[in-house]
């Protein structure tokens, strides 16, 4: 039986609250569904505890929710043992657990990083807020003259042997998915430890950490139908056991004094304080639910409506496209000529279409290919055929007010 | 100083008609299009500012797009100007709504200004009053230093 | 009117789901008000969207949503700004943001910290992560003999001019109630910036900012009846300027290139990546609605309970007490002569008493006053009498069966 | 080595007397006082290890309580012994159950011996079998790798 939209959608009561929104950003967020609010609703109303404490039945009851949902937050991933997820923050955090945590262990004066152009803000800035005072270099590989990343200079920037190679499975701006597991294979092959930035990657395609053999995986719960305030730090555990803790405090240490602290060990060692404890529960049930769906049909349904889209777009002259219809996970970004992306933004919020406008994020991407930012439509496997053919009225009516002809 | 002195009184003029015809225009709630296709008509009224005019130092930073506001104050006819750009169209015509109830007034009067008041002549549809805020209002807390240091 | 405990409790739909449980483990997590949960459910199922990004209505709306949050939040402590508030993840993340921050720019080689020995792990561990290599000196305040901060040597130890002094506002494991107001004051005599831990005293009294004149204040949103994964850090404007973000990412950034980045102004400079969201709001409403209740009648109630339970307890000749009567927050230490914590603990579980045994993630206290660890009871507004008594039936039962005469 | 001969003659005692007279009693579900009574009272069966007996070597750490165990093999004799102890009454008494199935037995039948067969054994009460399945886990991983070397 093909996905049906219909009845996914109506698993996500935003669309029910809003029935005259087109919701087209989703790469900036996801909506959730029942059975996530329906997951923090009965945490709280009857489960709630701290946990790892051991010291009553209900902390228990509320460690065995947190632990299991480690163990669907594995299975959804493919990883090996539940010890090797570590929740964090978000990916921001996780990619800043990284970045601090490899300095002094892996990364010492002189070494070298490798990243992309078309890596977000949260893959740069944690790197370059470290690199400095530790002595470390960050090389970047460029793009090719269709914004496709120039797989030649990436092998040819390998040659420089950095010690960790860091990009995005899927570009936040471009939809482009990278050859991941071609690009792993590199750079282990230099010797590099590998992270994969899976913010927009997680919900593209069903992922094997294991298959793909990264030593680092991180991604948000709030852009997969989870909840906010919640991320995950997927390692190889040799990989995790380079980390130094980001966060020090309670529950990660096995014995402290003032002279001197013992750290405990893994996963918790990289987990301070009290965790997201809700919003883990609540990612694990939907991670969960989602891996039952029918992820080859979801992709299929986002792949023709990118088509659909990409189409209708791509015969409007007044349009610039930047992003391809091939290889791209569900996004589609473009300018209107002589006009700023927000200008168009705006003209679509006034019709209800919710899409984001800007540099995403991703300066030094624009930077690189000379745009002040675009007008971006992502989109959801609850995303319908209607909404993408509403946009594009839309699209064309904002044409119409910016460039009268 | 000749550029910008013509530029200055290029742009009173543009704002001085934007204030008699197409303010009121603007009061009359009508379709949401037809605010729009008033706002950018006044946009394209405006003189362009050219990169190389717009310095940093007049660089007021909005939410994704920027917007450039020189202040000149002829204390002679006491009068204070105003020019401006921005990379976007809507901005730009807000602009012009905003300042072109300021622009050429004398001292006393600019001091005693209450900026918020000109805000809400702008009768904005409600997202642009909400998403634009953020911009605005740093254009009138620029405005208000200028009141306070003139 | 006085405080009605039973119209108060109904609030709490953990209660209702529970009957059977008596929970005295409040220090270590609150439960959550109705209000909470329906702050949660509505924002997922009819705002949700990312925030700060401009680009929508949708977006404006969550984002309205959020800094009033940050405006409830400083209301309810009294801060002079809504910009003065920094959301993040718990008092740890918060703790460590200060610790990572003020190193390099307030603390340089050489320089003293002082924090006592009544602290949290929380903060204790993120401040030695960062002192060793910065070459910077933790001193430690003392107990007196009777487990009192030793104010004495407080005051001998601020003479060696301690850059920043951290303590708690109440003890997690004693309850007891630091002179905070006096210890602000000596502290900033010196030239000392102050930080207080209120992760258990937040909950505990009214608290004003302003008054106390603490440069940093900071709490975790679970602790008082708000949701996981969010946290409080209040500082003044100037203190907060003074920190290095802990982390980088998205939102937090002005400009960013791969040469260089620029930061946002405050308070999203200490914020990055996508927030709490749905947390931050919840938090917000939490604390809106707590302002509102009678926090007199609500502290009264507590302090009678921690009197009537005291002294039944005081009066049970195997039982030692480690907190005092006078002086506490709610709280309620004790061990069985000659048993260890977690015994007593196991059996009053099976008598559905839920309470923590341990060291309570401050090992440097207990290896201070010399215990194993301990049992602790700890009270919270919704807590009745009925289960004040039922927990000292429970641990008559238990002395009974670990020490049979 | 003599005082550690009685110590381990001693427990073997006291271990073959809680497998034959106590063991039955704990299968019978009864009121929860009652099953903790026989667990309390099974501890005060067994010989206290005195302090310096406890190396850090043998520790196991649970959650909040600590344990140490210490294994013998008498080669001659062809017999598995341990010796434990726990600064926690239960948890020392949860031991005595586990090891008392297996202590004394001889090299083949441990190694063939299915150790979380002898958790079910213990008869707990649920929230027991929860809280302390932490500690008992590391008891039986650290079992495990005995049988794996023995
Ligand atoms: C005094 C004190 N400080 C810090 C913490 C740490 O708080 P959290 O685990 O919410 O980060 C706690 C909580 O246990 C505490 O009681
Ligand atoms: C590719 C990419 N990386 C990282 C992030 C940061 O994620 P978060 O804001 O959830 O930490 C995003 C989200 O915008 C993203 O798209």
């Amino acid at each position: 039986m093909a996905f049906n939209v219909e009845t996914f959608r109506q698993q996500f009561p935003f669309f029910q609250a809003n029935p005259n929104w087109v919701y087209l950003d989703n790469a900036a967020t996801s909506h959730k569904p029942q059975i996530m609010l329906d997951s923090l609703q009965h945490f709280y109303a009857s489960a709630n505890s701290n946990i790892h404490r051991g010291a009553h039945s209900l902390g228990d009851q509320a460690t065995q929710l947190y632990e299991q949902a480690r163990q669907h937050v594995a299975d959804f991933i493919g990883a090996e043992q539940a010890e090797q997820i570590i929740f964090t923050s978000g990916t921001t955090a996780a990619l800043n657990q990284l970045a601090f945590g490899l300095m002094g262990t892996v990364l010492q004066p002189g070494d070298r990083i490798l990243l992309t152009t078309l890596e977000h803000h949260a893959n740069i800035v944690p790197w370059q807020l470290h690199c400095q005072s530790k002595g470390v270099v960050l090389d970047v590989v460029p793009l090719t003259v269709d914004h496709q990343l120039d797989m030649a200079a990436f092998s040819r920037l390998l040659q420089h042997q950095p010690k960790v190679v860091s990009f995005c499975h899927v570009s936040n701006v471009l939809g482009q998915v990278l050859p991941v597991a071609d690009m792993v294979q590199q750079a282990q092959a230099v010797g590099a430890l590998t992270v994969i930035d899976g913010a927009q990657g997680i919900l593209h395609d069903t992922i094997d950490v294991q298959q793909l053999n990264t030593d680092f995986y991180v991604f948000s719960g709030h852009k997969i139908y989870g909840p906010t305030g919640v991320g995950v730090l997927y390692g190889k555990t040799k990989a995790l056991e380079c980390l130094t803790p980001l966060l020090g405090g309670g529950e990660m240490i096995q014995h402290v004094s003032f002279d001197h602290t013992r750290y405990h060990q893994l996963p918790f060692r990289l987990e301070a304080g009290t965790s997201a404890i809700a919003e883990v529960i609540a990612l694990g049930t939907t991670l969960h639910w989602l891996a039952k769906q029918d992820r080859t049909g979801m992709r299929q349904h986002k792949q023709q409506l990118l088509q659909h889209g990409w189409q209708q777009l791509e015969a409007m002259p007044q349009l610039e496209l930047l992003s391809s219809a091939t290889n791209n996970a569900g996004i589609i970004t473009f300018n209107v000529r002589g006009e700023h992306p927000t200008d168009v933004a705006t003209l679509l919020n006034e019709q209800k279409i919710a899409v984001r406008a800007g540099q995403h994020c991703a300066m030094p991407l624009f930077a690189n290919i000379h745009h002040p930012g675009a007008v971006r439509l992502s989109l959801a496997a609850y995303t319908t055929q209607a909404e993408v053919d509403a946009a594009i009225n839309a699209i064309r009516m904002a044409v119409e007010l910016l460039c009268p002809s | 100083m000749s550029f910008m002195n013509d530029c200055i009184a290029e742009t009173a003029q543009a704002l001085e008609h934007i204030r008699q015809d197409l303010l009121p225009e603007l009061a009359n709630p009508g379709h949401w299009q037809e605010r729009y296709r008033a706002l950018m008509g006044l946009a394209r009224q405006l003189p362009t500012l050219p990169e190389e005019r717009r310095p940093s130092s007049a660089l007021i930073e909005g939410c994704e797009s920027r917007a450039w506001l020189l202040h000149y104050f002829d204390s002679v006819e006491d009068k204070h100007y105003f020019v401006f750009e921005s990379d976007a169209r809507i901005v730009k015509a807000l602009l012009a709504v905003l300042l072109c109830q300021i622009n050429g007034m004398d001292n006393k009067t600019f001091k005693a200004c209450q900026l918020e008041l000109c805000l809400k002549e702008l009768h904005l549809t409600q997202h642009l009053s909400q998403s634009r805020s953020k911009g605005l209002s740093s254009v009138i807390k620029h405005l208000q230093q200028l009141q306070a240091s003139s």
